[in-house]
């Protein structure tokens, strides 16, 4: 099934769905196999997977660090494509690729989807690579049965979300406001207007992310979006409290 | 054709969605000004009375005897307001800042030369300023970090990664995803994203366009060879671009050897087999990068020139063969400018003198009734902190451990 | 009609008999150049190809508001090569030396520009160069000696007297009644011995020609008033020539007022009441000077206004009343600074700043369609030291506590 | 008498006359008068009193240091001709005022010259007035019968010899090299040379100055000058030994 049907599936089960993320490696495999368990074991319905780059320009301070400390630690794009194997034989829920477009790009675009397909990863988010430059990309992806996840941004025009939405699959990623990850957001009425102006662009569904971190972002955005991303706040959880405290964390946010 | 934004393969405009808007609205004015002929005389009358422009083109008569070849010419961007050819730069975009009607400015600097003349620039034209700089930049050109705080910038030490130039522009990026509705992120270099490396090019053309007109004035005909240092590579587009129809002439770039290339602490993307193509920084070129994609720590005594990428108009100009690639060591930087202040009373950036040293080796290759030009990019009393360190004079150490002393007993 | 040398009452050469046929040879080659329209053409060409010569006259649009009186322009001798207007002296007497055939140059300075300009112009022309600097500027300027050191000159530190800028020009005295046959004693004001005053002021004229023209060109018309600073009194001369035919032209030199007038910790000669007519250093003017003739100590933030004497040139035009004179405060000159950086993007040299204090009280007074021009003499990029300590920057100043610990751990 | 006549009947009687030299009120005044009493005794022919100034711009490190310590200390130009028309009044030499010229200048020129003549002094030597600058001195040195005393240098040309004598009264002070007071002096060909070029430009009697410490100094000079200068020598002398010493030093100097 594609990405977005299997999506739709599910949002038709539950009022919202949940997307996490995290960072490869970060501060170590053997953490995100914890953590992944525990999202999985309390609902998560789709995992991204953050590939490290040493040039993570569209992040904040905390997946900043993370990406600059896994490859500090050593993480190879290689042990990324492993560890995705590992998940996705494990684990039935989708897994994305997230990163930046060097990656890919370095690896061999080809090569690199090609291996994240056989690996059974369903799609990417790369912030930086909009589809004017991702002709390429867009075309692999298409031959690979991968989503090139699409992002919106509040600055998005109409027009401009309508050719978006023309290139993109599995769902549209709604960033929920200028600047990068890891800030709190405002749900003003603003924002409920960009909503408005993403649902009316596009079928996909709709994730939405930047800033979400609590029971009550959740309970705001059901309804008005079909995925909810929880991004900086599980990374800063780990850090604080230990990933066995991620599991309570997912579970008290629906 | 190309694609637009790229030169060859190499360029584009690799940017997150949120920034859109901003690029369309700024490759729009940039177009207009550039279509637009009292724009240039606007930015000429601008340079002409605030900078020093037309920059002089300086025979050095005592170099190019003792080099016994070739007549080498200095084209003076040193003699710029703040410096340094990032002028050129600075002032042309606040022209199109005006024109978008924004606020505040923000930038990334390496040397500092751009961060002090982005600041200026703010100042001039009362924009609100903010200047990224790596932590270790911060260190070693602290007097422009003074020098940009008096001109009421706000200078925000880098902490990520190799807190370097690289950090700085991601880090500038990242402001510039938050603000972009009042804020214009005044790229220093011919990096970035489309159409960053074709409009700073543009600005810094100014350059070339002037040292065409003298070299013909002075010396009758064209250079055999044309000498400039690339860290972005905006210095060394400045100059080339008039003479890149002259096909006669050689144009040589100078990329930063640091402690050798085969030590791989250098910031040599052309010069060395050590970058490969890739996206970053919002641009395609060639990186010094891992087998991975990771960006490796690039290393030079010249903090201007340290840095993981390249122009993608250099990138394709060195990939179609018309212009060479060189680089200078630390070392062989630390004579050349030692021999150039001695011989000709002249003081040039550390990142200048790169140019220098490859001018010197190949000067007496040529005969005396051929020229060379050497683009002097800027002026090296902001790198006395790290000459006078280089040079391990005992009078500024002693100067500097009583004035520390001074400081620490209050 | 006065004796050579003399303007009205004051000038004159008041040497050692040694040093008798150095003078006549002097004023000789000095003559014989200034009637030689070849020489001027000469020298005009070294200036616009080693220099960057016109300077630029940048109207302060920001100030002007600011004040909202008449429009300020800035006349910007900084942009000069070395920074500041010293570079035009020395390039006119580095031209005679040539034709003297002597070998050796020797210099005072104060702030330290002479000295630099004198070193450059000397590796420039292949001198040998000694600078005298009182050891008290040696530690106020630490930045200079270190370039002028690196330029190929021996510095030597002034312990006599009040280790300041008289106490270098007796020492250079002392070297030059040793060594006249192969050496030039680059004097770098107007002052001393004729035909000194005179021969600088007409290398600094180069000034007062330039904007002469600028201010026609940009205002339409003549200035109201044109304000410089006062050491020796070399860059007030040189843009003051130019209009002292226009008699509508107020012309205002300021001088240091340090820590005020009534403290006598200043050095005012004509602002003050405390100078009164004396020979010294070669020449007769108003002096700072007790009852007996001995010379006061002086104080100024800017080394290079720290001087007893005045130019005789300009004591002749303060006594007609042709030139009216002012004295900023130490303070006041930080404020100034600050405001200039702040809304023009320029640093002025402490010195030069002098000069923006007096036009920033008066410019309210005039209406807008009036223009004023202040000469700004020099950049303020070598008084890092003294300014980053005079704003007391702490970041600065951990800097410097780090970077000595630095040193003093090996 | 004429103080020039007087140096020539002085000359007739001996081999070679001495003028030394002292900085006024340095010490102090109190040793000034040890070594002037010294300096007499032991058979000193003129003595120069060095009025001190702040910019002692033809003296060498020694002078210089005298002149600055001497101001420190105190000493005004009023003590210095207090002090002169005590030796004047006590010794029967000619004492000489040297200073620069900014002393008499600030005093005023007539009532500097007027109150020398007052308290004895005989005549002037000022380093830093040529005659084309001091023809109102040149005026009053006659009005009062002072002896402007003129300087020659190695670079004088004879044309400017002349000059200079047809200006100069008393003797001529002969510069022995280029320099400043202090250091040592070579006697080879050029420097005879030289004195006979002064000897030529003028009948007035020759000093020669700068340099000269040493019997072996007075020997060479004999017979070529008719006055010997012994400035900075017995200065350091009076520092490294007291003034005690200087009896004994010029006692064995002819
Ligand atoms: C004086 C100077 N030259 C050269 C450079 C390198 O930049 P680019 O290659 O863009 O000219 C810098 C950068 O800071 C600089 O300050
Ligand atoms: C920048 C600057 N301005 C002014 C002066 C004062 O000299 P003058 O009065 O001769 O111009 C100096 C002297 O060093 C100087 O460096």
């Amino acid at each position: 099934m594609q990405l977005a049907e299997q999506l739709r599936q599910a949002r038709s089960k539950k009022d919202i769905l949940l997307m996490t993320h995290l960072v490869l490696g970060y501060p170590s495999f053997a953490v995100n196999r914890e953590v992944i368990h525990q999202m999985v074991a309390n609902g998560v319905d789709v995992i991204e997977l953050q590939i490290p780059f040493s040039e993570p320009m569209a992040d904040g301070p905390m997946i900043i660090k993370a990406n600059q400390e896994s490859i500090a630690n050593g993480t190879k794009v290689a042990d990324c494509l492993a560890f995705a194997e590992e998940m996705a034989a494990q684990y039935d829920i989708p897994f994305l690729f997230m990163t930046y477009y060097n990656i890919p790009f370095k690896f061999g675009l080809r090569d690199f989807l090609h291996k994240a397909k056989e690996v059974g990863i369903r799609g990417f988010i790369i912030p930086d690579l909009p589809p004017e430059e991702g002709e390429e990309y867009l075309r692999l992806a298409r031959e690979f049965d991968l989503a090139p996840i699409q992002i919106f941004a509040p600055t998005s025009t109409e027009e401009r979300m309508r050719t978006l939405a023309g290139h993109g699959n599995g769902f549209i990623y709604c960033v929920a406001r200028r600047g990068v990850t890891g800030s709190r957001t405002e749900f003003d009425a603003s924002f409920d207007a960009y909503l408005s102006r993403c649902r009316q662009a596009t079928d996909l569904p709709l994730a939405v992310g930047f800033g979400i971190s609590s029971r009550e972002d959740i309970q705001i955005l059901t309804g008005k979006a079909d995925l909810a991303v929880i991004g900086t706040a599980t990374i800063r959880l780990v850090e604080e409290k230990g990933p066995e405290a991620v599991g309570p964390f997912i579970a008290g946010l629906r | 054709m190309n694609k637009p934004g790229y030169f060859g393969q190499w360029g584009g405009a690799y940017i997150p969605e949120v920034l859109y808007e901003t690029f369309r609205e700024l490759r729009e004015v940039y177009t207009t000004a550039k279509s637009d002929p009292a724009f240039w005389q606007e930015y000429l009358a601008l340079m002409g009375s605030y900078s020093c422009r037309p920059t002089p083109l300086t025979h050095a008569d005592n170099l190019s005897r003792h080099f016994g070849g070739a007549q080498i010419f200095i084209k003076r961007e040193d003699l710029n307001h703040t410096g340094a050819h990032k002028a050129n730069n600075v002032m042309g975009q606040g022209l199109l800042v005006k024109r978008m009607g924004k606020t505040r400015v923000i930038a990334e600097t390496g040397a500092g030369q751009h961060g002090v003349a982005c600041a200026t620039m703010a100042a001039k034209f009362g924009f609100a300023c903010t200047i990224y700089m790596g932590e270790e930049d911060v260190h070693r050109q602290r007097p422009n970090v003074f020098w940009m705080e008096k001109l009421g910038a706000t200078v925000v030490p880098v902490t990520t990664g190799s807190r370097t130039l690289k950090d700085a522009i991601n880090e500038a990026f990242r402001d510039w995803v938050s603000n972009m509705d009042t804020t214009h992120y005044v790229m220093g270099t011919v990096c970035g994203p489309h159409p960053f490396p074709e409009m700073v090019a543009w600005f810094q053309s100014i350059i070339g366009q002037e040292a065409h007109k003298q070299i013909l004035a002075t010396h009758g005909k064209l250079p055999a060879r044309i000498y400039a240092c690339v860290g972005g590579g905006s210095n060394a587009m400045g100059i080339f671009q008039a003479f890149l129809p002259d096909t006669e002439v050689e144009l040589i770039g100078v990329e930063a050897g640091g402690k050798g290339l085969d030590t791989g602490q250098h910031a040599a993307r052309l010069a060395s087999q050590d970058a490969s193509p890739g996206v970053a920084q919002g641009y395609k070129t060639m990186f010094l990068q891992d087998s991975d994609g990771q960006m490796r720590d690039t290393h030079s005594v010249a903090a201007g020139l340290d840095y993981i990428g390249v122009s993608p108009l250099l990138t394709d100009l060195w990939e179609k063969g018309r212009v060479r690639f060189a680089a200078a060591t630390d070392q062989e930087v630390m004579a050349a400018l030692d021999l150039t202040i001695k011989k000709e009373g002249i003081i040039p950036a550390l990142e200048s003198t790169h140019a220098f040293v490859q001018a010197f080796k190949e000067a007496g290759e040529l005969d005396r009734d051929q020229a060379i030009i050497i683009n002097q990019s800027g002026r090296g009393d902001k790198d006395i902190f790290t000459i006078a360190h280089a040079f391990d004079d005992p009078s500024w150490k002693d100067f500097i451990r009583k004035k520390g002393e001074e400081y620490a007993a209050r």
